[in-house]
């Protein structure tokens, strides 16, 4: 689907190399596998204060949701009305991580350190019911926690 | 001034005797310049504009298209939707830098003169947002076609094929999907199959002839036609070539549709054949009997628009519309339908046909296909009914 | 910005020791709704607007359009050209009237709100001032494009057919010619050939989408494809027919076009096949050997561009340029031409071939056949010469 | 050269009637024959006055132009500097009236009177040596009067 233009066969020379070394500050992206999460750790323990001090103002000290989206509970999805919020409907628990630490909080987006992201991911989990308080979040045992709804994803033929 | 709404009855009281009197402004010079050096709309139609919601929510994320006003099939970029995540960010376009890396050759930076050296390429290609009409599959909740369908727009886009520019790194063989990255606060990112990127995505810098508004991702920003408009990530900075989706809050949070039985359908990129009739309606009069045209927009994401449709009688028959030149793949078509109002109630619909052969489905058919739930991705045919007094409001 | 143009060395700064920082802007909350309700272009671009002329002139009479900062095929309206002979009067459309009168069966008056209620019509054509280049004639007058041909622009015109209208009245078999008059303070009038008007004649009220600006003739225009500029009357009020042309002023005095013999040739309509390269044009400069896409636009008031030819040795050889989809009769069409810079001197020139088998004519050829002292219809093959160190200038 | 639509077959039935009676005031245009001259008559005696009050700022007291067109004279046009005057170059007498009325003086267009415009025509046609001073200009005379550059004009094959 594209309508007429030359193309250039062979690269033109335009542009500047870059290593993946200088690429390092913009190269924030998780996968679901885990791949791209920086070191660091933290638990919802220490999340909590984050998140309570950080967060809360805009989604509640619970997670209820408040000017923003609420980030815990909402049972099925089946139904007339369904909540979808990261413990009902997120199928990954590594796009917390990624999503927190490049766009929350919505004021200052990219403010928090590894750390600290680990922590709200730690405790928005934990609120969830998901993992324990204490449960240690890093780049090996954040891909392994599994979400509830990690099944209720179809992918569309193509 | 709209045909088909009752305006004011200064042309009536005008005619007075019927005889013409030579207008003030022809008896003077007019201005020199209006509005220089970049011109504005006529101080007459200061209500064709953009629509925010009503009230202001904390957070204000879109603004819409009045569809209604528009004529022909380009919608002038003072009028083009807006939808952002983090609201417009302020880039100077000298500071502004495109990253490509991951499974590549050789990463590269481009700056925006880099960018603009390269082979361009224009088309004119819809682009709307998938949650358009999406208050709809639960109840009729709005009035007007702003209302409804606003989230869609169509310009001539110009910039670079991403497959030319993919050449300059030299993309590995096992790349299967892409991700891309805005510079915004929301730093936007959605998994984008490398069939796709390497089919006929462009990196687009300019709109409708001029350089990208500042709310259209200025400088840089992807274009993927037919694709469901947030992922045409705008103020575009990175690109990064990988082997499965990234599973991003976008493309898993939002952006899914839910069905009723509680499961979602992920990366439904293809915004589905679709139109609207916008003359007459919601929220229009018709002023008396007689000749109207019936006229409206049809696309697909999938195609170029085959054969359209339209009923004003509720759905019982249905006649051929005259589709407008140049009927362009993935571009909104302009439909034309004359039609002779007795003064009778009537509803009137359009349904629109693509060349991959799919049909506008009612929202009946939607629903049961996709579930009210599913919020995103809502083509169905719209009725607008007409009142015998002429009032003609949302028909759903 | 613009690939050819040496900008600021802010992003080679920027760049350091190469390692890439989070962007200000990342890093914050963009502006909600930067440019409610009614959007204008980023403010990185307050250089792209339309030129009046300099010094300024008793009676300003035109502004020119920037054709070096275009992209694609559409002019944005805020940067259509304009030129008036009395100024840009001040409508209400309300009050605005068009009457048909003459050799027809029934004289009539039509509101905007009639006319809006006609089947309309959508075309992209190109709208050329027959002054355009016409400082050339004699000697390298310009430096830019945009001075140099810059009374030229192309939108999405709507509108009425003139003939649809027509058939309200009745138009009697004696009517050959037709005055169209403006409602301005110069009550301008041109006399042009029904048979022009019973073809493709439009009363047009919109252009790319929106109703018109005031200084294209809100809230109504003649708009005649192909045909000088001036014959498409702004601010439309009358139409009569008749039996000869009326001499008026605007085709005898101005707009007829003197030869060597002192004779002039009047009533020369259709703008004839032309061309002009945007990318490089005079005042740019090249940054640096290498790749560099030729680039600009071709048209015809005869018909359709069939091919471009573009020269990088002052006219010793020509290659076929591309010509960008879509090809429309009477419109602007984009062609680009690969090119690789060596770094000596150059000249670059287009030539476009139209569907009459007119080819663009070289400047020479123009003042042989019409001389220097026609003034109008100035359609010459335009060359730019490149310097070593990359200044691009006019090559007349 | 037309792009698709429909087109009716027969009148739509928008807009009103009107009679050319009710016309009148917007029915200002005049032909090369003189059709559409209104009633009225003056000489260049009469315009001179008129002229040298409404006209001679912008265009000169001998019509010599000013910050508007020179009106006078002109001299022949197949030079390499031709100059195009109402004298040297208009080819209908008619078109000074039709212009005058429709658009002068410039600040004010449409405000003479029709007397006022034979006036000013005349005494444009006397200042160019066409007329004499005291030649009467109405609907039966100015037609007559022929212009130097009345052949100077070719219409394009069509
Ligand atoms: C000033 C208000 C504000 C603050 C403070 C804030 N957020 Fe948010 N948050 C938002 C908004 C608004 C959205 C929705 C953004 C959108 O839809 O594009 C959001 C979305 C989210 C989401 C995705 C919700 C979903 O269901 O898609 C998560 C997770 C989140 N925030 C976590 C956090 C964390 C963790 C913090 C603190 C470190 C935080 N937020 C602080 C306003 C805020
Ligand atoms: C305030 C300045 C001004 C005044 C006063 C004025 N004119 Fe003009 N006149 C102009 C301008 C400017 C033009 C050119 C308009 C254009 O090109 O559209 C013009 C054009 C003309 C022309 C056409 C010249 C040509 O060669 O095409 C005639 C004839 C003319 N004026 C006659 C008159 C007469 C008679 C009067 C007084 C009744 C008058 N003018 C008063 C400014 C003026
Ligand atoms: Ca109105
Ligand atoms: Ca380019
Ligand atoms: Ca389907
Ligand atoms: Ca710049
Ligand atoms: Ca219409
Ligand atoms: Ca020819
Ligand atoms: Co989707
Ligand atoms: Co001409």
């Amino acid at each position: 689907g594209c309508t007429s233009g030359y193309q250039a066969h062979s690269p033109i020379g335009l542009g500047k190399p870059i290593t993946e070394n200088q690429i390092q500050a913009w190269n924030i992206d998780v996968g679901p596998s885990g791949a791209g999460l920086p070191p660091g750790s933290s638990t919802a323990t220490i999340g909590e204060k984050l998140y309570q001090k950080q967060c809360a103002s805009c989604h509640g000290d619970q997670g209820q949701g408040g000017v923003a989206n609420r980030l815990v509970g909402g049972g099925s999805l089946n139904t007339n009305s369904p909540v979808k919020t990261v413990g009902s409907f997120w199928p990954y628990s590594t796009t917390i991580f990624d999503y927190v630490k490049r766009a929350m909080p919505h004021q200052a987006p990219q403010s928090l350190t590894d750390d600290q992201v680990y922590a709200a991911t730690a405790y928005i989990l934990y609120l969830n019911k998901i993992i324990p308080k204490d449960a240690v979040m890093d780049a090996k045992t954040l891909p392994l926690v599994k979400m509830p709804n990690r099944d209720g994803f179809t992918l569309i033929e193509r | 001034i709209n045909g088909v709404i009752s305006a004011n009855s200064a042309f009536a009281k005008n005619q007075g005797d019927g005889f013409l009197e030579v207008d003030p402004w022809t008896k003077t010079q007019g201005s020199t310049f209006v509005n220089p050096p970049y011109g504005l709309p006529s101080k007459y139609e200061k209500n064709v504009v953009r629509l925010l919601p009503s009230p202001a929510p904390t957070f204000l994320t879109g603004s819409r298209t009045p569809l209604q006003s528009l004529h022909g099939i380009i919608t002038p970029n003072g009028l083009v939707f807006e939808r952002h995540h983090a609201g417009v960010p302020d880039i100077n376009p000298d500071l502004h830098k495109l990253v490509i890396h991951g499974l590549v050759d050789r990463p590269m930076v481009f700056s925006m003169e880099d960018i603009v050296r390269f082979p361009s390429e224009s088309r004119i290609n819809f682009l709307e947002c998938s949650g358009n009409s999406a208050a709809e599959l639960k109840k009729a909740s709005n009035q007007t076609v702003q209302q409804i369908h606003g989230l869609l727009s169509c310009c001539e886009w110009t910039g670079v094929r991403l497959s030319t520019i993919l050449q300059e790194c030299g993309v590995q063989p096992s790349a299967k999907w892409a991700l891309a990255e805005g510079a915004d606060g929301a730093a936007m990112t959605r998994s984008i199959p490398m069939s796709k990127m390497m089919d006929d995505a462009l990196l687009v810098y300019a709109q409708n002839g001029e350089m990208l508004r500042a709310e259209q991702g200025y400088p840089l920003r992807l274009f993927l036609p037919g694709y469901e408009g947030n992922m045409s990530i705008k103020w575009l900075r990175r690109i990064k070539l990988g082997t499965e989706p990234w599973q991003t809050r976008e493309e898993t949070s939002a952006y899914t549709d839910l069905r009723a039985d509680g499961k979602a359908l992920q990366f439904t990129f293809a915004m589905e054949v679709k139109s609207v009739i916008t003359q007459p309606s919601g929220m229009m009069k018709l002023k008396s009997k007689g000749f109207y045209e019936i006229s409206g927009f049809a696309w697909s994401g999938n195609g170029k628009i085959r054969r359209v449709e339209v009923s004003t009688d509720g759905g019982k028959s249905w006649s051929e519309a005259v589709l407008q030149e140049p009927v362009i793949d993935k571009s909104l078509v302009r439909f034309r339908f004359p039609w002779m109002w007795d003064g009778a109630p009537a509803t009137l619909m359009s349904r629109a046909v693509d060349s991959s052969g799919e049909v506008q489905p009612t929202m009946d058919a939607v629903i049961k296909a996709k579930s009210a739930n599913t919020f995103y991705h809502n083509n169905a045919i719209q009725p607008w009914r007409v009142a015998a007094n002429g009032e003609v409001t949302n028909g759903r």
